[in-house]
């Protein structure tokens, strides 16, 4: 039998890994968002709890980070419900998991995107001011649009960076493609079979969201060069 | 005014989904820590269905609780701290009582009792003494009280701590240990019966640890209320004769210690 | 709130664990160091039989997550009888051993990158005005192109130490008791997450912090010719 | 074009019907030339000439498709590559007869992460073999011999581009070489910059280096210059004393050219 069996199993997995990977970049661009925005903001306040934010989260491993999250998160959530006098709220293990990781990734897209918004130049913003557009006009119509181009690349290199990461969630406890490696050696002692299967899965969806990505980039890259010449 | 009372909306809608409340006063649930990696004990299939006695034991007190069973897998490593978090509500996965694990969790009556037992390239020791073992690589699960047994008796040994019982027997198999020291059961059925099992063989008498307390299911200390009624559950699957039944389709020899 | 008699009891486990840690960082940083200048000047070569093979590796080793490849070694290739039967066993039967083949492997794979970048970087006038006074490849390598590229790496590279040392926690999956596994294994103990981790997040922090500094003063040191000085000369 | 190639017993540099295309461009379509012991030769001509691929083809940074070089009566053995270019047969032999011709670049090609004395060292040292010992006191005289003596300990990036520019000429005299090679020198300066180093050329003309120097400076090719090569589309149109060709141009081309040069 194909993978002694486990074939369906892993596959399982590989839609697991994909389905965390993209929960978590979703809410990772939501930090990054915030993130960005605060330290744009001028707020004295808000950059500065957005500078420990990127600090802390660049000076620890993910996989502290993922436990000392996943396991203090559920006791603090724990602690909070019953001072509430709630009784006790369950975190879904795939929620706290893609929180963690969307958390994590959300320091560096807040980089990523900040950077990014730092390349438009500013004169532009100040022409849409010159005309009576209002912030979020420009927001919605100027900076983001041309944000998107500018974070490309950024953002190609850390979704390729949390696909992995994933793998972590795996010690956590998360059905992931690791998670049903590991299981299917353990019951089959053939390890090398299988981690070099999902190794291979992993290197077929990078591959894949690379030459998406960098598809994407030209595109955008196109359109602004009609423009400019 | 509208989107505002819509965004709250979203967002309240969005914290429930985390936050789901579940098991308030009367659960219709029963979420259950098992491992997953103990056969014959708890084991999981090709098709990530879990199987094994601890599976069928934790199936048969759900059916006499009225409840549904949630199993949820956990590495035994996490097992109680994730049971404290409230990840779920009792553990299921061969767990021996011991006077340590009391401080942190409370335990139902035993559902089985099985020694520990050390296993070797058949012929390569004399015996398991710690003078015979001396200076040799010793694998056992981690965090278990086997784990406590070893580092308080064999001191002279190295011990490796492996973070399955599976893994345990992988290292004795590829050579990574010289020894190694696990549920007898376990041994026997999972590891001397299969091919990579070959040339090994069982050292030494079978060693009772935690005063021959037994395996039993743990539960939050704050939860007597489930804890009375598992082993009401339990003594009603004993005297029943559902659990002997149980037992015989794993085993041809006596596992429940009584 | 803070259990301080819990910190003050795992203090030594958690000294323990940084040793390891710092060791596992150093011997695949060094391993990495050296693998990955002969294999970056092969991955800008214009021949392709030395530079796509780097490719490969480095494509492949960035393209699959780190704790899968520490899985196919420590436990992946004890599947292979022969391997198991060869002489080569007693290495890869250690734990340690494997651990620092997979980080240094992983590792090389990306300075080799960081490395390439900055050969690719080069002005194309350097190099022809050392070919123009007569200079050996070699010569042209050791003294011109290696130096000023490693020079150029040295940011990036700081980034890679620092990502090494997170990804030595990792370690913690095969049976090394390294800084994570330590703090893992006081949690289990004594259920105080903040404690355990908090701690070990501490240490982190520092060492982090002292790599970052580390570069910094290295970059004062080689990069001096980078920064502008505080009189602006005039440059055509 | 023969009177000027009258042998000489002191012949530095010779090279014969080089050619060179660039993929279907053919910028050089056989350009013979020679340098004696002592001249200096200005090679003016408008952009796209190809004045500076004839000087970059003297050191092979570019590979020729056809001619010869000879640096003091000893060839550079040539052989056709894959693409059709000519290479060194002898990596060792090229080596050698670069360090003979020494190079200064428009764009001075120091090295960015050595100061101005460690530019000026290195390739004594290693090519040379010179000591460490030997090579500095020979760097500081040369420095000194430019005028930047004082900015020894300085990295390019902190240097003026006439310093750098004198900093490379001083790396090219440290090889003490046969033929000096000028790529447009002073092109890539501010204008303020240019005269220190044409300053510094005329001092090494006087001293009676051999020189070759592609430039655009009219005034430096009239005043230092021994002789004067107008190349037009990778041909030499016309070649000879200063005197002679700016003074007094024969072809068409070289009359509009110095009349747009001199505006």
């Amino acid at each position: 039998m194909f993978l002694h069996g486990y074939f369906p199993a892993i596959l399982e997995g590989l839609r697991s890994t994909l389905l965390i990977s993209a929960t978590s970049l979703s809410i990772a661009c939501l930090f990054g968002l915030i993130g960005a925005g605060a330290k744009l903001s001028g707020s004295r306040l808000a950059g500065l709890a957005a500078d420990i934010y990127t600090t802390l989260i660049r000076g620890l491993p993910e996989l502290v980070l993922l436990l000392l999250i996943f396991y203090g998160g559920q006791i603090m959530v724990n602690a909070l419900a019953d001072r509430a006098g709630l009784g006790y709220f369950d975190i879904n293990p795939f929620l706290a998991g893609t929180l963690t990781l969307g958390f994590i990734f959300g320091a560096y897209l807040t980089e990523t995107f900040r950077g990014a918004i730092l390349a438009i130049p500013r004169g532009q913003m100040e022409a849409g001011k010159a005309y009576g557009m209002t912030q979020g006009q420009i927001l919605r119509r100027i900076i983001l649009p041309q944000m998107v181009r500018h974070a490309i690349p950024g953002f190609t290199n850390n979704w390729l960076v949390m696909i992995k990461a994933t793998a972590l969630l795996s010690i956590i406890g998360l059905d992931d493609m690791v998670h049903r490696a590991n299981l299917a050696s353990a019951a089959t002692r053939a390890p090398f079979t299988f981690y070099a299967t999902i190794a291979g899965l992993y290197l077929a969806v990078t591959t894949i969201s690379i030459l998406l990505l960098g598809w994407v980039e030209r595109r955008f890259s196109l359109g602004v060069r009609k423009v400019e010449f | 005014m509208l989107k505002r009372t819509f965004l709250s909306a979203a967002g309240a809608a969005a914290l429930a989904l985390i936050l789901a409340p579940s098991a308030i006063a009367q659960a219709p649930k029963l979420r259950i820590g098992v491992e997953g990696n103990y056969p014959p004990f708890s084991m999981i299939a090709p098709d990530g269905k879990l199987g094994g006695f601890d599976i069928d034991i934790a199936n048969a007190i759900c059916n006499e609780l009225k409840a549904e069973c949630v199993f949820v897998q956990q590495e035994f490593d996490g097992m109680i701290p994730a049971l404290n978090a409230r990840k779920f509500d009792m553990i299921v996965a061969s767990m021996t009582i011991t006077e340590a694990r009391k401080k942190s969790v409370d335990f139902s009556d035993p559902y089985y009792d099985v020694p520990s037992r050390f296993v070797a390239k058949a012929g390569a020791f004399a015996d398991h003494s710690p003078a015979a073992l001396k200076g040799k690589k010793i694998v056992v699960l981690r965090n278990s009280p086997r784990a406590a047994y070893l580092a308080e008796n064999y001191k002279d040994s190295e011990v490796v701590l492996a973070g399955k019982e599976t893994e345990v027997y992988m290292e004795l198999a590829v050579g990574r240990a010289d020894v190694a020291f696990g549920s007898s059961v376990v041994s026997a059925e999972a590891f001397l019966k299969k091919p990579e099992g070959k040339g090994f063989a069982q050292l030494g008498p079978a060693i009772r640890i935690g005063a021959g307390s037994g395996v039993g299911i743990a539960v939050r200390k704050d939860d007597e209320a489930l804890r009375t009624r598992i082993n009401a559950a339990l003594a009603a699957l004993k005297s029943s004769g559902r659990y002997k039944a149980m037992a015989d389709k794993y085993f041809d020899f006596d596992i429940s210690g009584s | 709130m803070i259990d301080w008699a819990l910190i003050a009891e795992s203090w030594p486990l958690y000294l323990n664990g940084l040793k390891i840690s710092l060791i596992l960082m150093a011997i695949s940083v060094s391993a990495s160091f050296l693998l990955s200048v002969p294999l970056a000047i092969a991955r800008v070569s214009p021949n392709p039989w030395l530079s796509k093979p780097v490719f490969l590796y480095t494509y492949v080793i960035r393209g699959t997550p780190l704790l899968v490849q520490l899985y196919m070694i420590y436990f992946g290739l004890a599947q292979f009888e022969w391997l198991r039967e060869s002489i080569a066993w007693p290495l890869f039967r250690n734990a340690w051993f494997c651990a620092w083949l997979a980080f240094a492997l992983n590792s090389t794979a990306y300075t080799t990158e960081i490395l390439a970048g900055a050969l690719r970087q080069t002005p194309s006038g350097e190099l022809e005005a050392a070919r123009s006074l007569g200079m050996s490849t070699a010569t042209i390598y050791g003294r011109i192109l290696l130096p000023s590229a490693i020079r150029r790496a040295l940011p990036q590279y700081g980034n890679e130490l620092v990502m090494v040392m997170h990804a030595t926690s990792i370690a913690s999956a095969v049976t090394i008791v390294e800084l994570t596994r330590t703090a893992r294994d006081v949690y289990y103990n004594h259920l105080a997450p903040f404690e355990a981790f908090g701690l070990v997040a501490l240490f982190y922090f520092v060492i982090t912090f002292a790599l970052v500094g580390l570069v910094k003063l290295l970059e004062g040191r080689f990069l001096r010719h980078l920064r502008p000085m505080s009189t602006p000369s005039k440059a055509a | 074009m023969s009177m000027a190639m009258a042998a000489s017993p002191v012949e530095k540099l010779r090279a014969e019907g080089l050619r060179k295309s660039f993929g279907t461009v053919e910028v050089l379509k056989g350009v013979t030339l020679a340098a004696n012991s002592g001249d200096v030769i200005a090679m003016i001509g408008s952009s796209g000439s190809g004045k500076s691929t004839v000087l970059r083809c003297l050191n092979l940074l570019e590979k020729p498709n056809a001619g010869r070089i000879i640096v003091s009566g000893e060839e550079l053995r040539l052989a056709p590559d894959r693409r059709g270019e000519l290479d060194a047969e002898d990596p060792q032999q090229l080596q050698r007869m670069r360090a003979r011709l020494a190079m200064v670049f428009q764009q001075f090609n120091l090295w960015g992460h050595m100061t101005a004395l460690e530019n000026v060292i290195e390739a004594p040292i290693r090519v040379l073999g010179l000591s460490r010992a030997e090579a500095v006191a020979r760097a500081e005289r040369y420095l000194a011999r430019v005028g930047v003596s004082h900015r020894k300990d300085a990295y390019p990036s902190h240097m003026s581009g006439g310093e750098q520019q004198r900093v490379a000429i001083a790396r090219a005299l440290a090889m003490e070489p046969e033929v000096m090679l000028f790529d447009e020198p002073t092109s890539a300066l501010d204008p303020e910059l240019v005269g220190e180093v044409l300053r510094v050329m005329r001092s090494l003309a006087e001293e009676g280096r051999t020189m070759l120097v592609v430039t655009h400076e009219m005034g430096f090719a009239r005043e230092v210059a021994s002789r004067v090569i107008f190349l037009h589309r990778g041909v030499i149109e016309e070649e000879g004393p200063p005197g002679q060709v700016l003074s007094n141009p024969s072809s068409e081309r070289l009359q509009s050219f110095l009349a747009n040069s001199l505006k």
